[in-house]
This record gives structure tokens, C-alpha cells and sequence, in this order.
């Protein structure tokens, strides 16, 4: 019988090693970031041995850089880090609003961006937030490192992109240009704690004029997976953002999530309400770009 | 009974005596406690809601490394049908029996079938995972109209519905039936100018205690037992544990943990007679704890209800005529609390003509448990929204409707006696003063009143007094502590005794250390062990007084107590000075030996409670989501032993009734499973969902109790339901009769609305 | 099973345990070491009653693996107090009866705590964002809320 | 003489009376009175129900005092959660 293995390295080196090693002797191989995603599954889903490689000693995991150009967050910081950290609020509001809004202060103090990006739920907060950012997996593998754009990462409830033997080191992002802001908004029955029932996550660019040139937005929990929405960004491109535009947006957001029925919601419900959260969220947006311009 | 009298530490804020070790850390709570030796229980549970065990194969299970014992049904006695004489919703030992662990049938998802003792708990697991069970699978019946349906599937194909006025002819999933009436219903409602009628549901939901149940149990070979688990009632503990495994009570000793909260959660036993099982076969001590998804699908939630309510009215808003069909869901087993329900449903008001029926229904659910006023949330929401809705059709204000018909000392309750001394309307005039009635409110928003109430409980009590050589006090009694009883023995022991607060402990003690006690519930706690333990100190003040006499070589009659000390009487001419506690506790070796003081009691009179509550909501049109904004609770206590437990009951309750208005419920799939067993989709309100509680005691002495006492603890949670559907219903303009108003309840009844 | 040798310092004394890789911390705090003042009420990160700090960050020790804490530093509950004296938090909850059945009582001194060491002076609303992982079923939470406002006041040094 | 009413759910052991004047000191003697008159009732009036005597609810009643101008409610027991 298998046993339950854990492996800490230090290096992306001795990580891909021990990925390699473990799957290649058949045994079950689990990469852990934060692991609030993961101690619950072992306890409420599937408790079978595994090997648990824990990624959150590597620097490239660890590195959060707000550069001139360009943004680096690694995969393993804790949101709590990175809600403290003023320059990223700056650049990244929406995203962060999106980390923030993972669970309890217990949470924040060890989920991290990289888990909710590959555990790839329909509902994760920050992936519509990352989509809307234009955000790029960077993943370590074999051959050195790959990226890929987060929209093309999550490919189905549960399922990422990577293969056997990667892992995610982190995202990066275009630094957001002047005139240009994000937001996320969620809808959760309680304030705190629970899980999106609908989620939008918009990026918007204004120029001078306060006339909308750019727009990404990206729903959350309507769909197999997040899902981007270009029709809404059309909508909102070319307009003021004017209230017309954003119920435009909204509708294309309503149009565009396939919903199931469950116990956090009915389809009509979370359809309607992504269209709701799409406004709300491309006000905020626009709101902070204008700040910015 | 009741004195008026100025109070020395009745009332004051204290700290409470197990404050330092709860605030540390120290406290020791059901899974707190370990033995030498100790095996870990685990309970294989049902798959599904409703089926045939066939055949349980535990072959493989025994032959693993580090197993120590395995029971299945065919481990326990037959338990033949006997009354369990608690209150509502307790039922029958032979169904408690096969509730505990099924025999030939499981009825919900989650049942207990076999369980298993193994040195760790890993180990268990994996035995768990070898038992084989085939399982013969019938249809679930998961809801009133599915189980009251004619043709519907039986789940006990020998249960005939008790009550009937007629004997019925065939089985069905009703239990019982109960009726209470007066007067003539159909000329109370010809008199009337105005019938309003609903028909509301509310859902299954749970108490939500934090404390998962947890036990240790210790058997021997020569069949005596000690059982360490987190409960409301020990003495409960062992009487169930007894019959359900044929045990003589004196050979089974409690040992009651603090208790992390029960609700009425915690007045039955699930695991404890499971670990004893376990614990004979292995011959070790064994340790059972539940996991919050067994605590959602294997404890006792509350009832999922449907009530119609008929209300009768003239037009300045007299009541003439109500009516009330009440169905209470009672999950695998009989015995819901549909009948307090009933009894509860009108009391605030004075009807000259009524009629409720109430039906205890069986459904492939965990069998039900007390909480918190059991029974009275769900059938008084659904009068009291349809009062609401009356006051507005009337055009009469909420309050002054309610105090147009509400009951006073010496209306006759609908359940029967008239009311003694009683706070109604005494609550209901301090609404109309309170500042939060008359709070400015934006658009969105509105405003939602309600009334709530409990009979309260007495029942049967007993404490000693112990004097310390150095006069400190020492109170053993047996009501287990959860929500800061031990504070208020202390204070009545002060009050009584005249010693500092300080000089008071108080212990709650096991059941071989206390006196009997019932259960830890029906707000009884305060009011009848209360009286126990100040009946045992006036014991001890006619003690000292005899000592003091005996010391002076007085008459005792001469003598009386004052402040904490013996005196002669005014003008008797003794030459003496005063005996005080600690005075006559030192010298007690020479004068008759230690200081005892005992009292037993089977209260009588527990002042019954009422409350009004209010609800200041904000319904977001778009999403349908409810913030709730502001929030008063205003409650008769009697007489408020300790503030700010009393608040403190009050302001849970309120919260619990929130939660169960606006999220709580059980959702099931079409198979019967709960599909949302745990915090993270059960929903109950977290810190930052709600505003401040406000409160106002109100306090209208209970005849009955030296201090004027009632129960507070049950009384805070059935308002807050329909206070805060009636302020939904004022910010929307729509009665959406089905609880809980969640979001996309709200938001489909707002579109309809549109359309 | 091969258990994994451990060393981290817990309420700042450092000590050793044998685990297995998947153990929770929760577990290897209650059950191994003994430091029941650790709640579980939920093991699944829902209810804060396990909150302790890991290196002065609050986190729920049901959601982390007892080997990670190797060379780390563990706050529990019966780390808080030190010596004779209560922590102003512990204090404030028994004067405001802030607890009634106390079982959550433990992770939410620890989640105030943290709070207050990173923020001095949280608005009420920050104080109910930063506990609503904290479940407590009696109280309604006012007396908590309460209870941190004057536990701040009085770690500011201000006369409550 | 003291005046006793029974709810409903009782009233099949009364054949039908739903309240009666009956002279007793206490609660079991006005049981033992009521035997005589309805053979078979104080096996349900002791032990399976509350009586409310002048408003006060007593879970556990038999040797409680009825004055001659008592009132006698049976109820349903009750105890809460």
C-alpha cells in the first residue's frame, strides 16, 4: 500500500525532481502552495495516500515584483501578503479585491493566488479577476519554463492545463498602462465565507476623454470554468461607460453563462446576476481608471 | 413567593467563574479528554435515506492490524417501546435504541450501521472502509407533502397515527395527531369584518453548536461504566445509555465536560452508548467524536414545518376567530415538537375562538431534537407574518394591533391556564418607545416587528451549599454550564448567603457527586436549579443561626441573619457579637460539625416569557441579497440574575432566528443526501453579516421564584424570524411566505412580482 | 508508516514530535502534544475555532500539515497569556462576557490578537471582516466586537 | 370545589367533558376522584402529563396542594431546548 509522502524542496530544480520521481514510480504526486484547498479535500473528498510536494520554499514562488513593465506574482504567496502590499493594490486593485475575498483572515494567512488558480473551480475568485488582467501562468517544466495565458490555463471543473511532471512558479502581467484599472465583485449570500455564486472580473482603459478604448471581463461560477466575455468588452469599447453601455455588458454576461442549479443557487438566479455584477464591477473599474488617467 | 427587595450583587455584571480557564484555554470540553489506552470509535453510517440492511460482512474489517472491537446492530439489546418522559420531541427508547444504531432498516442518510475501535483513527478509517453492507434501497420520503401524500411510501409500516378521533384503518407516515380548541371557530370567523389567511414552510436546520458531540467511555469487566462526554443532561446520559443497553443506572457514573453549546442539541445521546458498546467488546476505554458533517447528518436537526394560519378580525383589529394547521416534520423517528409548537402558536394573544391541529409527520431525515423553544419559531413566524400582514390591511400599527388583543395577568392562555404575572404587554410598550421604532429608513429598507414566547420549564432540581473552615462557599450542583449558569448560582448564593461574590465556586458535578438534576434546557436552569441552590443556602442560614444560638446560649428564634452574619434580634438583651460565616465555619467542629446546606425541588411556576423584537432590513433590488441594518430585542427575564448573560442569551438567539430566516436550511438531492453538510454551505450568520444587537430587559417579577426569575434562554429565537420576514415584505412590498429568504428566493418572488 | 521527526518552537518553547506527513497541525497540537486549548470544530477551515499563528501570521491549524511547521513558530491559545497576567484581549472577554459556552472562545482571542498586533485601531466593520472566520453560535457576536473595541482601546494605553 | 379542564387530546378519556368542579386537597387526590369517575384515566394524568394549578405549570405533579377555588389545567408536558 502507498503511503503518504512530503517533500519540501528548495530549489525549482529538486522540485521538478521529486515530481519526476515520485509520478515516474507510479505513485500519486500532489503539488501544494497554501493547501487550504487541498487539507480539505483529503478530508472531505478523497483521503488516499499521496506524495505532497510543497512548493512555498522556492524563491520563484515566493517573488512578488511590481516592475516598470511588467508584474510578477509567485504562486505560493499568501494573500495576506499580497494585500498588504500597497504597490500591487495600486496597479492590481481588482485582483487583489479578488484575493481578498478568499475566505477568513485564517485563510488569507496561507491561500495563495497559484492554489486557487490550478484547483480551476468554476466559482475561484481570483481567476476571473486574472483573466480580466490578461495574467500568463509562468510554469516550471522539464524543459525549462513554459507560459501560457491564464484564459487558456483552466481547461475544464478541476482541470488545469499542466502536465505531468509542471508546476506554476506564478503570473505575470503587462503593467497596467495609465487610464487603465480592474475590479472584481462576487455575490455570496452571507459577507464572508462562502463560496461565489457569481463572480465578474472587469479591466477597463479610458483615454483622455474618458472614452473606453480596451476592456477584458471575465465571469466566474456561470460556467464549466471561468470564462472571458468578449461580447461585454465590445459593448463597453468605443463607449462612456455610460449606463447604457454597462447594461449592455451585463446582458452580454447573462448571455453568455451557461449556469447549473445547485445548493449555493439556482441558474435564472446566477444568470441574472452575473449581468448585475458585470455593471457593478465596470463602474468600479472605470471609476478607478479615471484616478489613474 | 416573589420579594421585592433591594439587591447587594442580584444584578450586577460579575466576572463568571470559568471565565480565566475558557479564555485560556484550560477549560476541558468533550474531546478534551484522553484515558491511558485509549481506543478511537468510528461510526460506519447509511448511504442512503431509506432502506433494508440485508447483510453486514465485517470479516475483513476484524482481520486488520489494530482493531479492537466491532458493533453492529446485532451488538445491542432489543429495547422494547417505552416513553421517554422528557418533554417534546423525545419519543420512545426502542426508537432511540435503533437511532443510536440501526437494526433492520436505516431511515436517513447518515444512519448508524456498524461501528468500529481501533488504536488510531486512521486505522478505523480503513476498517470502516472494509465493512461490506447490502443494502435493499427504497424510495426516500423527504418532504411534508410527500410524506402526508395518500399513497405515499411508509417508512415504519406498523405506525398508525395516534390522536385520531377515529382509530385509523391503515399505517401511515403521520405519528400523531393533536387538537386544541375553544369556542365555536365558524361563528368566531362569521363575526369577523376581516380573514386573512397563509399558508408558510420553514426548513430543516440545525443548532449549529460548535462543539462536534464527543465522549469517553470506560466499561469493565464487572459491567461498571464512566462516561465523559459534553451534554446538556448527565443524569439524561446515563438514564438513555441504560435502557438502550439493558445497564443498571447505579453502575453507570457521567462525568460531564464543559459543553460547547447544545441549543437542545445535546439532550440526547448519539455516541455514548456506541463507545460503550465498543468499549465492552475491546475491553478498553474508547473515544468517539463526531465530524461536523456527521454532527449535519446524525444529530437532531430542527423540524422543517408547513403551517396555515387563519386569522379572524374586526375592524379596529379584535381578534374574533384563528385557526392553525400545523405539520412538523419529525425525520426517521416519532416525535417532533409539534406539539409546544401548537401550544405556543397563539399564546400572545387572546382568542375567544380557535382551532389548531398539528400532525407529527415522519420523513427519511435525522430524527428531530429540541432547540431552542422547540417547535414555537415555526409555527409562531407563520402567525405572526400573518399578523403583520393584517396590521397592514387593517391600516393599524404592528404594536398597537398586537396590543389591541395581547394577553395580561389573567387572560386564559390558548394552552389552557390563565397567565399569572406576565410581561407583554409591558415588551410591547417599550417597542413603541424605543428609538430604533421610530429610526428614519432609506429606500430599499423596512421595518419588521414580531412577538415571541415560551413557556419555560421548572422541573427537577437539587444543590448543596458547602461552608469552607474559612467561611467561603463552595456550590455543587448538576445543571451542566453552557451559556454562564454558574455565575448566576454564585450570585444567588451571595445574594443569600451576604458573602462577597468572590467567595462563591461552583462546581457542576458528575452524576455519582450531585444530586439529580434534569436536563440543562427549557431556560429552567436559572429559575429551578436557581431555586435549589437558594433554598440549600437559606438550609444553611437556619444552620448558622442554630450554631449561633447554641453559641451564645440564646434562643435560636432570637437570632437572625444579616448581611453574612448572625445577630441577636432587635432587643434581645444578649451580650454578643455578631457571628459572621467564616466565624461560625471555624468554629462548626464544636458546635455540630461541617456546614451542608441541601435543597431538592421540583420547581414549580417557571414565569413564562415573552419578547417583541425588531428588524430594520435593506433588500438590494438586483440581487435580492439582505442586509440586516439594525435589530432589537426587547424580553421579559423576570428578573436579570446577570445582565449581561441575560443580554447575551438574548442577543444569540436573535442571531440564530436570523440566520434561519435568511440562509440556514438543509438542501437535499433527489436521493435524500444533504447536499450542504457543513459551515462553509450551511451558512450561519458570521461577524460581519450583522450590526450590533440592541437589547432592552424588561422585568416583570415571576410570582413564582424568590427573585422573580424566568427563563430567558429559549424566548430570543422565535421572534427574529418573522420579525425580519416582516421588514423584508416592508422593503420589497411582497410577503414571500417561504423561509429562508435567501437571495434567489427574494429575487425570483421580485420578478414574479414585476412580470 | 514512517513518521517524520519535527522540531518547532511552540509559545516559544521549542519541542520535537514524531508525525505522519498527512497529520494536521490541529491534530498533532491536540493529540500529540496535548495543547487541547486548540479547537476543532469544523477541520475544514470554516469555523476559527482552531486559529492559531504561525510566525505571527494568523492561520487555521486544520488547514496546514504538522510537518510544514518544522522551524517555524507556533502561537496557540495557551501561548497568549504569559505569566500571571491576562492579555488585555483575555481580560475584555470576561468583563464583557464576551464568551457563553466558550468553545469558540480560543481562536477568537487568537484572530484578535492578530488583528490588533497589525491594526491599533480597527473600525468596528475591520473588526467583523477580520473575526468572520470565527464562528460563534451563542453570543451574536456583539459582546466580542465590544470586547476587542475596549481591548484595543486599552493596548493604545488609552482609559476605557 | 376546584375547577378542572382537560385539552382536547384528552377529552377521548372524559367521553367528551372538557371541564368539571371537583373537591379535592391536592393534586393526587383529585387524581384519585377523577379515577373513580373515568376508570382508566390516572394512569395518563400521572406521569404523562403537566397540570398548570392556579397558572403554575408543574412538570412532575401528585402530592401539590388544590385549593377550593384552584384552577386545574392538563397540558401537554413540555421542557425545551
Amino acid at each position: 500500500m502507498q503511503s503518504f509522502a512530503y517533500a519540501a524542496p528548495e530549489t525549482v530544480q529538486q522540485a521538478l525532481d521529486v515530481l519526476a520521481e515520485h509520478q515516474g514510480a507510479g505513485r500519486r504526486v500532489q503539488v501544494m502552495a497554501g493547501g487550504t484547498d487541498l487539507m480539505v479535500q483529503m478530508r472531505l473528498i478523497d483521503g488516499s495516500p499521496r506524495t505532497i510536494v510543497d512548493i512555498k520554499k522556492l524563491a520563484e514562488t515566493n517573488r512578488l515584483d511590481i516592475g516598470a513593465k511588467e508584474i510578477y506574482i509567485g504562486a505560493a504567496i499568501p494573500g495576506a501578503v499580497l494585500t498588504a502590499s500597497k504597490p500591487l493594490v495600486a496597479c492590481l486593485p481588482g485582483l487583489v479585491e479578488a484575493v481578498d475575498l478568499i475566505g477568513s483572515s485564517q485563510i488569507q494567512g496561507r491561500a495563495s493566488l497559484g492554489g486557487n488558480l490550478c484547483n480551476a473551480s468554476p466559482a475561484g475568485d481570483t481567476i476571473s479577476a486574472l483573466v480580466a488582467s490578461a495574467g500568463v501562468c509562468v510554469i516550471a517544466s522539464k524543459g525549462g519554463q513554459r507560459e501560457m495565458p491564464v484564459e487558456s490555463f483552466v481547461v475544464g471543473v478541476g482541470k488545469n492545463a499542466l502536465k505531468p511532471g509542471e508546476f506554476l512558479l506564478g503570473i505575470k502581467f503587462q503593467r497596467p498602462a495609465k487610464g487603465t484599472a480592474d475590479a472584481y465583485l462576487r455575490f455570496i449570500p452571507r459577507t464572508e465565507m462562502d463560496i461565489a455564486v457569481a463572480g465578474a472580473g472587469v479591466s477597463v482603459t479610458l483615454d483622455a476623454n474618458g472614452t473606453c478604448t480596451a476592456a477584458r471581463v471575465a465571469i466566474a461560477a456561470v460556467a464549466p470554468t471561468v470564462i472571458a466575455v468578449p461580447a461585454a468588452a465590445d459593448a463597453l469599447i468605443g463607449s462612456k461607460l455610460d449606463a447604457a453601455a454597462l447594461d449592455k455588458a451585463g446582458k452580454a454576461c447573462s448571455a453568455a453563462a451557461s449556469p447549473i442549479s445547485d445548493k449555493r443557487g439556482t441558474a435564472d438566479y446566477r444568470r441574472t446576476v452575473v449581468g448585475v455584477l458585470c455593471r457593478r464591477a465596470t463602474a468600479i473599474a472605470a471609476g478607478r481608471a479615471k484616478e489613474t488617467r | 413567593m416573589s420579594e421585592a427587595r433591594d439587591y447587594k450583587v442580584i444584578g450586577t455584571r460579575v466576572i463568571r467563574p470559568d471565565g480565566v480557564d475558557k479564555v485560556t484555554g484550560r477549560a476541558n470540553f468533550g474531546a478534551d479528554f484522553s484515558l491511558p489506552g485509549m481506543l478511537y470509535g468510528k461510526v460506519l453510517r447509511s448511504p442512503h435515506a431509506h432502506a433494508r440492511i440485508k447483510k453486514i460482512d465485517t470479516a475483513a474489517a476484524s482481520k486488520i492490524e489494530g482493531v479492537y472491537a466491532i458493533a453492529t446492530g446485532a451488538d445491542f439489546p432489543k429495547v422494547g417501546h417505552e416513553e421517554i418522559t422528557g418533554g417534546e420531541g423525545a419519543g420512545d427508547f426502542a426508537d432511540l435504541a435503533t437511532n443510536v444504531m440501526a437494526r433492520d432498516k436505516v431511515v436517513y442518510h447518515g444512519h448508524a450501521v456498524a461501528a468500529v475501535a481501533a488504536i488510531s483513527s486512521a486505522i478505523a478509517d480503513a476498517a470502516l472502509a472494509a465493512i461490506k453492507v447490502e443494502y435493499e434501497v427504497l424510495t426516500p420520503v423527504m418532504d411534508l407533502d410527500a410524506a402526508m401524500a395518500d399513497n405515499a411510501t411508509l417508512i415504519d409500516e406498523r405506525l398508525f397515527t395516534a390522536g385520531l378521533p377515529q382509530k385509523p384503518t391503515k399505517p401511515s407516515n403521520v405519528a400523531a395527531y393533536m387538537e386544541f380548541k375553544r369556542g365555536d371557530i365558524a361563528q368566531g370567523f362569521a363575526e369577523a369584518d376581516v380573514v386573512v389567511e397563509g399558508t408558510y414552510r420553514t426548513p430543516t436546520v440545525h443548532q449549529g453548536y460548535i462543539e462536534p458531540h464527543a465522549c469517553v467511555a470506560s466499561i469493565n469487566q464487572g459491567g461498571q461504566a464512566t462516561i465523559w462526554c459534553c451534554t446538556q443532561g448527565h443524569f439524561d446520559v446515563r438514564s438513555m445509555t441504560s435502557k438502550v443497553l439493558g445497564l443498571n443506572v447505579a453502575d453507570i457514573r457521567v462525568i460531564p465536560s464543559e459543553i460547547g453549546g447544545g441549543f437542545g442539541g445535546k439532550t440526547t445521546v448519539y455516541l455514548e452508548p456506541v463507545a460503550m458498546v465498543l468499549s465492552k467488546k475491546s475491553g478498553r476505554p474508547v473515544k468517539m467524536t463526531m465530524t461536523r458533517d456527521e454532527v449535519f447528518r446524525a444529530s437532531g436537526p430542527a423540524s422543517a414545518t408547513k403551517c396555515t394560519i387563519k386569522i379572524g378580525a374586526k375592524k379596529d383589529g379584535t381578534f374574533t376567530a384563528m385557526s392553525a394547521w400545523l405539520a412538523y416534520e419529525a425525520g426517521g423517528y416519532k416525535g417532533s415538537s409539534m406539539a409546544p409548537g401548537a401550544m405556543c402558536v397563539f399564546a400572545p394573544y387572546v382568542v375567544p375562538h380557535f382551532l389548531i391541529q398539528g400532525y407529527d409527520v415522519l420523513v427519511n431525515k435525522p430524527k428531530v431534537a429540541a432547540y431552542r423553544a422547540p417547535g414555537a419559531p415555526q409555527s409562531m413566524y407563520a402567525c405572526e407574518s400573518l399578523i403583520d400582514d393584517l396590521a397592514r390591511q387593517l391600516k393599524i400599527d404592528p404594536i398597537e394591533l398586537r396590543l389591541k388583543n395581547a394577553v395580561s395577568a389573567g387572560s386564559q392562555a390558548a394552552y389552557g391556564p390563565k397567565f399569572n404575572a406576565i410581561g407583554f404587554k409591558e415588551c410591547l410598550e417599550a417597542a413603541k418607545k424605543h428609538p430604533n421604532y421610530s429610526a428614519k429608513l432609506g429606500p430599499n429598507e423596512g421595518r419588521g416587528l414580531a412577538a415571541g414566547f415560551w413557556f419555560n420549564a421548572g422541573m427537577q432540581s437539587s444543590a448543596e451549599v458547602h461552608i469552607n473552615e474559612n467561611g467561603t462557599v463552595t456550590v455543587v450542583e448538576g445543571s451542566p454550564d453552557i451559556g454562564g449558569s454558574r455565575a448566576s448560582m454564585a450570585l444567588m448564593a451571595a445574594e443569600e448567603l451576604g458573602v462577597p461574590y468572590e467567595q462563591v465556586r461552583v462546581l457542576v458535578a458528575d452524576t455519582e457527586s450531585a444530586g439529580y438534576n434534569n436536563v440543562t434546557g427549557g431556560s429552567r436552569v436559572t429559575f429551578a436549579t436557581g431555586m435549589a441552590v437558594i433554598q440549600a443556602s437559606r438550609d444553611i442560614i437556619a444552620q448558622c443561626k442554630q450554631r449561633a444560638a447554641a453559641t451564645w446560649g440564646i434562643e435560636e428564634e432570637l437570632v437572625e441573619w444579616q448581611d453574612g452574619q448572625a445577630i441577636p434580634k432587635p432587643g434581645v438583651n444578649a451580650d454578643v457579637k455578631p457571628l459572621s460565616l467564616a466565624q461560625i465555619a471555624a468554629n462548626s467542629g464544636r458546635t455540630g460539625g461541617p456546614l451542608l446546606g441541601r435543597a431538592s425541588l421540583n420547581a414549580r411556576g417557571p414565569g413564562p416569557g415573552f419578547s417583541i423584537n425588531m428588524a430594520d432590513v435593506r433588500v438590494d433590488p438586483e440581487t435580492g441579497k439582505v442586509d440586516v441594518l439594525r435589530f432589537t430585542a426587547i424580553q421579559d427575564a423576570g428578573k436579570a440574575i446577570h445582565p449581561a448573560y441575560v443580554e447575551g442569551q438574548m442577543q444569540g438567539g436573535a442571531v440564530q432566528g436570523i440566520g434561519w430566516a435568511l440562509n440556514e436550511e438543509y438542501i437535499y438531492d433527489a436521493k435524500g443526501v444533504m447536499q450542504n453538510a457543513g459551515f462553509l454551505d450551511y451558512r450561519m450568520p458570521v461577524a460581519s453579516d450583522l450590526p450590533m444587537i440592541d437589547t432592552w430587559i424588561i422585568e416583570v417579577a415571576n410570582p413564582s421564584h424568590p427573585y422573580g426569575v424566568r427563563g430567558v434562554g429559549e424566548v430570543p429565537i422565535v421572534a427574529p424570524l418573522a420579525a425580519v420576514a416582516n421588514a423584508v415584505r416592508a422593503a420589497t412590498g411582497i410577503r414571500i411566505p417561504d423561509l429562508p429568504l435567501s437571495p434567489p428566493r427574494i429575487l425570483a418572488a421580485l420578478e414574479a412580482a414585476k412580470a | 508508516m514512517s513518521k517524520t521527526r519535527v522540531e518547532t518552537k511552540i509559545n516559544g518553547e521549542q519541542m520535537e514530535f514524531l508525525c505522519e506527513p498527512q497529520q494536521s497541525m490541529l491534530d498533532v497540537l491536540r493529540d500529540t502534544l496535548r495543547l487541547t486549548g486548540t479547537k476543532e470544530g469544523c477541520a475544514t477551515g470554516d469555523c476559527g475555532a482552531c486559529s492559531v499563528l504561525l510566525d505571527s501570521r494568523l492561520i487555521c491549524s486544520c488547514l496546514m500539515l504538522a510537518v510544514e511547521s518544522n522551524g517555524r513558530q507556533i502561537t496557540t491559545i495557551e501561548g497568549i497569556s504569559r505569566g500571571e497576567t491576562l492579555h488585555p484581549i483575555q481580560q475584555k472577554f470576561l468583563q464583557h462576557a464576551a464568551l457563553q459556552c466558550g468553545i469558540c472562545t480560543p481562536g477568537f482571542v487568537v484572530a484578535a490578537k492578530a488583528l490588533l498586533d497589525e491594526n491599533p485601531n480597527p473600525t468596528e466593520e475591520e473588526i467583523r471582516y477580520h473575526l468572520a472566520g470565527n464562528l460563534c453560535r451563542c453570543t451574536g457576536y456583539d459582546k466580542i466586537i465590544r470586547a476587542v473595541q475596549d481591548a484595543a482601546q486599552t493596548m493604545r494605553g488609552e482609559a476605557s | 370545589m376546584a375547577k378542572v379542564f382537560f385539552p382536547d387530546h384528552l377529552m377521548q378519556l372524559t367521553a367528551g367533558v372538557r371541564e368539571l368542579e371537583v373537591r379535592a386537597e391536592s393534586f393526587r387526590d383529585l387524581v384519585a376522584k377523577l379515577e373513580q369517575l373515568y376508570p382508566g384515566i390516572s394512569k395518563v394524568l400521572i406521569g404523562k402529563v403537566a397540570v398548570a394549578i392556579d397558572g403554575d405549570i408543574i412538570h412532575d405533579p401528585f402530592l401539590d396542594p388544590v385549593g377550593p377555588d384552584s384552577e386545574v389545567y392538563f397540558l401537554h408536558r413540555i421542557e425545551g431546548g
